[in-house]
């Protein structure tokens, strides 16, 4: 075993890849940062990935780490490309002293890395996309996809629709549609939808638009005859902004029409214009920069020079920024937690673990962390890995977006089936024995 | 001076057609094997193993099915993402479908499948040559792209359409799914490349391979001579689906473990494959091999180089990535059309000469 | 005219049989465009059959409808006591009819000894399996069919290129490896389109020594276009001459050489 | 009947969009016989160019400075002067060494040229969306959509202007001009064209020029329905089966081959779905929704089988093989 260590190093230095330049030095906490800033999906990828790196980088220069440690951050670019997600995975996971949580940051990465995860024993958090039966915490014990999954999602925004129409019971005979991009992820909210039509009486149908979604004419013409009362958009890239002025254009009335939480950012409204005013989105986390924890941000990471993407700084506090800002406090959370439990300030991705199993950020702890109002309160649990299940909606006035509603829950009854059914049935292709939670 | 043939004299036929007939290539292509089967499982990681050396069999298998159909029949195609994706659905089914199946059989299987497909997306080739046809075998690409995400039979109805490979086993190891060994994974797709390799081989030196180079160089007087062009472009298109489809199951049950149609196997697999080839050297198995090197290893060395040792930001190191693989293709195109294995058998003509230049 | 009909015994003793092949009626068009009208000959057996006439006469064209490249919209080709509408192109090659082509038509991307082997395709029956497997049966059928290619190499006296790529080829040589592959095949009517357009005077001499080796060793019948009417009246046995798409003469070289008609069309003679 | 009428003016004018990009591969095609496939990149890049300069956007660093920003009648020419350097290089560095090599290589070669774009047009302005605004139109036409409730969208009618405008001007810079004539030479014969006295270099350079404009103008139209982003090289793909319905060489052929893609896949798109149900939904549960998302490959297919009974395209002749 020794021997082949040795190889494996002398093999690593002579082909000139240096794969882990091991700093024996002080232990760091090494935090992979699977950006997309390339490719067709960049626009998207870029403000997530400052968002989750200008948060790490705050924490070193404002507190110098957590409890005294201090973060790496190790990015690596996946393009938004499922096999460079596994060579960046691959590469990043034994980087320093190992990483500790993975941010996989599409749906085809994530699904790449849930069965590795179990095995290399570093958590995942998919936060708000990948498998949404991963909420069982019983089958995917590595997996997390806090605050609401997408399943989560649909059942809130179809709350808000009845709400909007006077209550539940008058969605009978109405009609929604879902226009979602043709991929796993578009897909996601179909069953519900359809669940859910059943039990509320609406017309359901879904229009998919094929992969990269330019030209979607066919597909607006449709529902410009077919005249449905609301529509739901499960898109992603340049399908949003298409859509958005597509729908403008055939005069669909704007606040009718609401879009899943990648679907809601700054980028996708503003090839539109004006015409996007009143469009609504999902959204589980507050736009804006007027938070304690940006003017941090700006102080400590802008104007000290310590950003990765300095000609960001004055769009800090967009959508997806924010997005990226709390998925890191979460995990910053996390590690605060496993230190805890643990009680060492050096963490392996199985303590990790334990500490994101251990999550409870409530609106005092929000408070502390200059985040009041950010976002909602989290609490995690073994069986539970989707956390609170709490979605609001958003709403474009043309020249930013605002939070319209509540946070809804989702409708339980018919959302808890289809994880139970579906993570059973990846328990049984795999083997696993669902853990007890007691 | 060591790469010599003289002295070596071939007592017959059968030596004088073997695949390497001087004895100095022997030696090389063994100690490949060798250290292929031996040298690399000593030091194989799980890096190594996921980011290099499974994906680089892999595209040689693909590239090696591109090569015989479009590097020695001559028939441009674009479609190879979408035969990788008929591999990989169709190895999906069977085994589900068969749990007991060894997976030798599933790949078997998937390869066949897949060159019923190639047959039937093969058939335009009877009316239309060239570009046209290279642009109608995009119709093969996006259309089976989109059957897989419309048609939930092939991803046994589950919420969204990913596959995620169950565990099988091939000859009683366990090969798929994270759980099983990576030294195990990387040999035995090794050993069917090897396998698909020689068999490559085998076909492109004997008959059937000469007719295929027969109707890439000249349709109209391979006809003359008794080559069926359409029922020879037809074997083509079935051969190099067969490779493409094993490779799209090795892909997606020993690589990946888990796929997606258009995000795995996309339109930009098609044109990777075919920049393989080019690259490495149309008609040529060897060139197949060489240009798969290239093509996985080339972004993968850019990215460590200039993060690694010049500290270049992720993004910037992308971005110069993407542009460096362009004028490294276009380079190559420019130095050497024929590709890596046309450079490779100059320099063995030079050493065979070496020290006299004539 | 003089139309031999039964079998002849020639001055140099070979045996010219019966008729091989007979071409009736013939008429080719190409949208408005006629390029061969009505015509009529036949070929027999062993002999050496050429086919003359001015640029356009229709002569290519007339070689393509006897390998059944073109289908013409009229007439009927019997080949072996077998009367058709019209060729195909591997009808023409399984019944032993090969050719060459006026302006090279080799596999330009491979060697010599695989544009020979080529030729054998139609020889060689073992199947995709026993290719891929290679050792065994496949093999010992690709070293018999390698002995056979190996005496066209000996005999066209081109084993110094055996290896190397034809397209590099000089012309002469071209024209020698495509005349091997058309023998690879063991025809019994060869079509020779030009066989010595664009050679010297040695390399032509050599070309109709191979010829006339064929047409005396294998008994292969032979026939061919060219221009070079020195050869042709050296060569043939019997001359069809076809101007405009329409045949003007058919008989021995002697006949032909005498004929107005064709003393006319080569001098370009206004027809009328 | 108006919803069907609507649909077919809708497919129309997406056509024309097609066409547009469909334009520039046969030009270059036309002239030296190599398949753009850089042509979508080359559209993305004029447009990121046009956008920056507008907008002012310091090269590299990619922070807008409106202090620099051009005004439109300055950016244009600017834009148009850059592709034409980009013409020139791309003389320089690729197609001078590729001289006749096979098409393949060529292809090849431009597929390169297209991942060098991107990578330079990430570089040097940015991978965010931007949004244009040269004072285009935008929405449905109102009137039309009021008093008559007939629905089209007045950009696609500035850009089936705009294409129709494109169209005569090349076609009067081909029939009427010097240049322009050398240039049907050297698409029938390198040698003719040397003849007119004009090197083939030169040409390529102009016909690269001429294609960098066309880009220009595609990459404007699209980039006024979706933002300007990277996505905005993919339309390429739109324009493949346009040339192989429309023929690789013929201008005509990929203004009609566009219009009918257009029309075909919209018609397909908006009634596939109730044509499958209504032909096999009596035996079988169909979703109405199965037949969405088809644009991708519904085009390739419908060009597809066109060629099957018209190997040589739309305008092309039948060719008779000679051996």
């Amino acid at each position: 075993m020794k021997l082949r260590k040795w190889i494996v190093t002398a093999a690593a230095a002579v082909v000139a890849m240096p794969l882990a330049i091991g700093s024996a030095s002080a232990y760091e906490l090494t935090i992979p940062s699977m950006d997309y800033r390339t490719g067709p999906y960049a626009p998207n990828g870029i403000p997530f990935a400052n968002g989750w790196t200008d948060y790490w980088t705050m924490l070193n220069e404002r507190d110098g780490g957590i409890n005294g440690v201090k973060i790496k951050v190790v990015p690596c670019e996946t393009a938004y490309n499922t096999k460079q997600g596994v060579e960046c995975y691959e590469k990043t996971k034994n980087e320093g002293s190992g990483a500790l949580v993975y941010q996989p940051l599409s749906t085809g990465i994530t699904y790449q890395l849930i069965p590795k995860a179990s095995v290399d024993k570093i958590p995942i958090h998919s936060m708000g996309y990948g498998r949404t039966s991963a909420a069982n915490g019983k089958v995917f014990k590595w997996v997390f996809n806090f605050p609401a999954t997408y399943w989560s999602q649909a059942s809130a925004l179809v709350k808000y629709i009845g709400e909007q129409e006077g209550g539940m019971d008058k969605l009978k005979g109405k009609k929604i549609y879902l226009v979602y991009h043709n991929s796993a992820y578009g897909k996601e909210p179909i069953r519900t939808l359809q669940e859910l039509s059943k039990k509320h009486g609406f017309t359901y149908q879904g229009l998919a638009v094929d992969h990269p979604g330019q030209e979607q004419k066919a597909t607006w013409l449709k529902i410009r005859r077919e005249k449905p009362d609301w529509i739901l958009m499960w898109g992603w890239g340049v399908m949003n902004q298409v859509a958005i002025k597509e729908a403008a254009s055939i005069r669909f009335p704007m606040d009718r029409f609401i879009g899943v939480w990648w679907s809601g950012s700054e980028n996708d409204v503003k090839p539109a214009g004006e015409a996007a005013k009143g469009y609504l989105s999902g959204a589980f986390h507050q736009p804006g920069s007027n938070f304690p924890v940006h003017k941090d941000i700006v102080k400590h990471v802008y104007d000290a020079g310590k950003a990765t993407d300095p000609a960001f700084k004055d769009r800090v506090g967009e959508v997806l920024y924010n997005r990226g800002l709390v998925a890191a406090m979460w995990a910053s959370e996390a590690i605060r937690k496993a230190m805890e439990i643990h009680n060492t300030k050096e963490l392996t991705g199985a303590m990790m673990r334990d500490g994101y199993e251990a999550l409870d950020v409530d609106e005092a702890r929000l408070k502390e962390l200059g985040a009041e109002g950010l976002t909602i309160p989290v609490k995690i649990t073994c069986e539970n890995h989707e956390g609170p299940r709490k979605v609001a909606v958003q709403q474009w006035d043309g020249r930013q977006w605002k939070i319209v509603s509540d946070f809804y829950e989702p409708d339980m009854d018919v959302i808890q089936p289809l994880i139970d059914e579906d993570s059973q049935k990846f328990a049984k292709e795999n083997n696993i024995t669902p853990r007890d939670c007691k | 001076m060591f790469y010599r043939e003289s002295g070596q004299f071939k007592t017959g036929y059968a030596a004088d057609q073997a695949v390497f007939p001087i004895l100095q290539d022997r030696w090389g292509v063994l100690l490949m094997l060798i250290i292929g089967f031996v040298g690399v499982p000593l030091v194989i990681d799980d890096y190594w193993a996921n980011a290099v050396f499974i994906p680089f069999l892999a595209y040689s298998l693909a590239a090696l099915g591109l090569n015989i159909l479009t590097g020695y029949c001559g028939q441009l195609s674009l479609g190879t993402g979408g035969f990788l994706a008929v591999g990989a659905y169709s190895s999906y089914k069977l085994m589900t479908g068969f749990p007991e199946l060894d997976m030798i059989l599933v790949l078997l299987g998937a390869g066949a499948i897949t060159a019923l497909v190639g047959l039937l997306f093969g058939l335009p080739s009877l009316r239309i040559k060239g570009f046209y046809l290279a642009v109608a075998t995009l119709a093969a690409q996006f259309f089976l792209i989109w059957l897989f995400y419309k048609v939930p039979w092939f991803y046994n109805y589950n919420a969204t359409g990913q596959i995620t490979v169950p565990p099988r086993e091939a000859l009683g190891f366990l090969v798929t799914t994270q759980k099983a060994d990576i030294v195990v994974r990387y040999l035995f797709i090794l050993s069917i490349v090897t396998v698909f390799a020689i068999a490559a081989k085998n076909m492109v030196r004997g008959r059937i391979g000469r007719s295929w180079m027969a109707i890439r160089d000249m349709d109209i007087a391979a006809e003359l001579i008794g080559i069926r062009p359409f029922a020879t472009k037809l074997s083509a298109f079935a051969v190099s689906s067969f490779f493409i489809g094993v490779a799209g199951a090795l892909i997606f049950s020993v690589w990946l473990g888990a796929a997606e149609s258009g995000e795995t196997f996309g339109i930009i697999e098609s044109f990777l494959v075919l920049f393989m080839i080019i690259i490495g050297g149309l008609g040529s198995v060897l060139g197949s091999f060489l240009g798969a090197a290239f093509i996985v290893l080339m972004p993968i060395g850019v990215k460590n180089v200039l993060v690694d040792w010049f500290g270049f930001t992720a993004v910037f190191a992308k971005h110069v990535e993407i542009t460096t693989f362009g004028v490294l293709i276009i380079f190559f195109l420019i130095v050497e059309p024929h590709g890596l294995a046309r450079l490779w058998q100059i320099i063995k003509e030079k050493m065979r000469l070496w020290p006299f230049p004539h | 005219m003089n139309v031999m009909t039964k079998p002849t015994i020639t001055e140099d003793h070979r045996t010219i049989g019966d008729v091989q092949m007979e071409v009736k009626n013939i008429t080719l068009r190409f949208g408005g465009v006629t390029a061969i009208h009505n015509t009529s000959f036949n070929i027999r057996h062993g002999e050496i059959r050429a086919i003359i006439g001015p640029n356009g006469a229709g002569k290519t064209s007339m070689l393509n409808v006897i390998n059944g490249f073109y289908h013409p919209q009229e007439g009927t080709i019997t080949f072996k006591g077998e009367e058709r509408r019209d060729m195909r192109p591997h009808i023409a090659a399984t019944q032993g009819i090969a050719r060459t082509f006026q302006n090279v038509a080799l596999f330009k991307g491979m060697t010599t000894l695989d544009n020979i082997m080529t030729g054998r395709s139609l020889k060689m029956k073992k199947n995709i399996f026993w290719q891929i497997l290679y050792e065994g049966p496949a093999k010992m059928e690709e070293i018999e069919n390698r002995k056979f290619v190996e005496t066209i190499i000996d005999f066209l006296e081109i084993q110094h290129i055996r290896r190397m790529p034809v397209g590099k080829l000089p012309y002469g040589l071209q024209k020698r490896v495509e005349l091997g592959r058309a023998l690879a095949m063991e025809p019994e009517l060869l079509l020779l389109d030009e066989p010595m357009a664009g050679m010297n005077v040695e390399e032509k001499e050599d070309m109709s020594r191979f010829i006339i080796d064929i047409n005396e060793e294998f008994g292969t019948t032979i026939a061919l276009i060219e221009h070079d009417m020195g050869v042709v009246m050296d060569l043939s046995d019997r001359v069809v001459v076809l101007d405009h798409g329409e045949l003007i003469a058919d008989g021995t070289p002697d006949e032909v050489q005498k004929n107005q008609d064709v003393i006319d069309a080569y001098l370009g003679v206004a027809h009328d | 009947m108006l919803f069907f009428l609507e649909t077919v003016i809708s497919g129309l004018l997406a056509g024309v969009m097609y066409s547009l990009v469909a334009l520039g591969f046969v030009l270059i095609f036309k002239a030296s016989g190599v398949f753009n496939f850089a042509q979508g990149v080359l559209a993305l890049f004029a447009a990121l160019t046009l956008v920056g300069l507008l907008s002012g956007t310091t090269p590299f660093t990619h922070v807008d400075n409106p202090a620099l920003a051009m005004p439109a009648w300055a950016a244009i020419p600017a834009t148009i002067l850059v592709m034409v350097l980009i013409a020139v290089l791309v003389e320089r560095f690729i197609l001078r060494h590729l001289v006749n090599q096979d098409q393949i290589i060529l292809f090849m070669s431009m597929v390169g040229l297209a991942y060098v774009l991107e990578g330079a047009g990430d570089i040097i302005w940015g991978s965010d969306v931007k949004v244009i605004d040269l004072g285009l139109p935008q929405g449905a036409w109102d009137w039309l959509l009021d008093s008559h409730g007939l629905y089209i969208e007045k950009i696609e009618l500035v850009a089936a202007g705009v294409a129709g405008a494109l169209v005569i001007v090349l076609a009067i810079f081909f029939q009427k001009t010097r240049i322009g004539r050398a240039l049907r030479a050297v698409a029938d014969d390198h040698q003719a064209a040397l003849s007119v006295g004009i090197s083939l270099r030169t040409i390529w350079i102009i016909v690269w020029s001429v294609a960098g404009v066309v880009a220009l103008v595609t990459g404007v139209m699209w980039g006024a329905k979706s933002g300007i982003q990277f996505s905005l090289s993919l339309i390429a793909l739109k324009a493949l089966p346009v040339l192989i319905l429309g023929g690789f060489e013929s201008i005509p052929g990929a203004i009609v081959g566009g219009l009918i893609i257009g029309v075909g896949e919209k018609l397909a798109e908006v009634y596939g779905g109730e044509v499958i149900v209504a032909l096999f939904g009596r035996w079988i549960e169909i979703d109405p929704g199965i037949f969405t998302a088809t644009e991708n490959w519904f085009a390739y297919v419908l060009a597809l089988v066109f060629l099957l009974f018209r190997p040589q395209g739309l305008f092309g002749e039948k060719i008779i093989e000679r051996v």
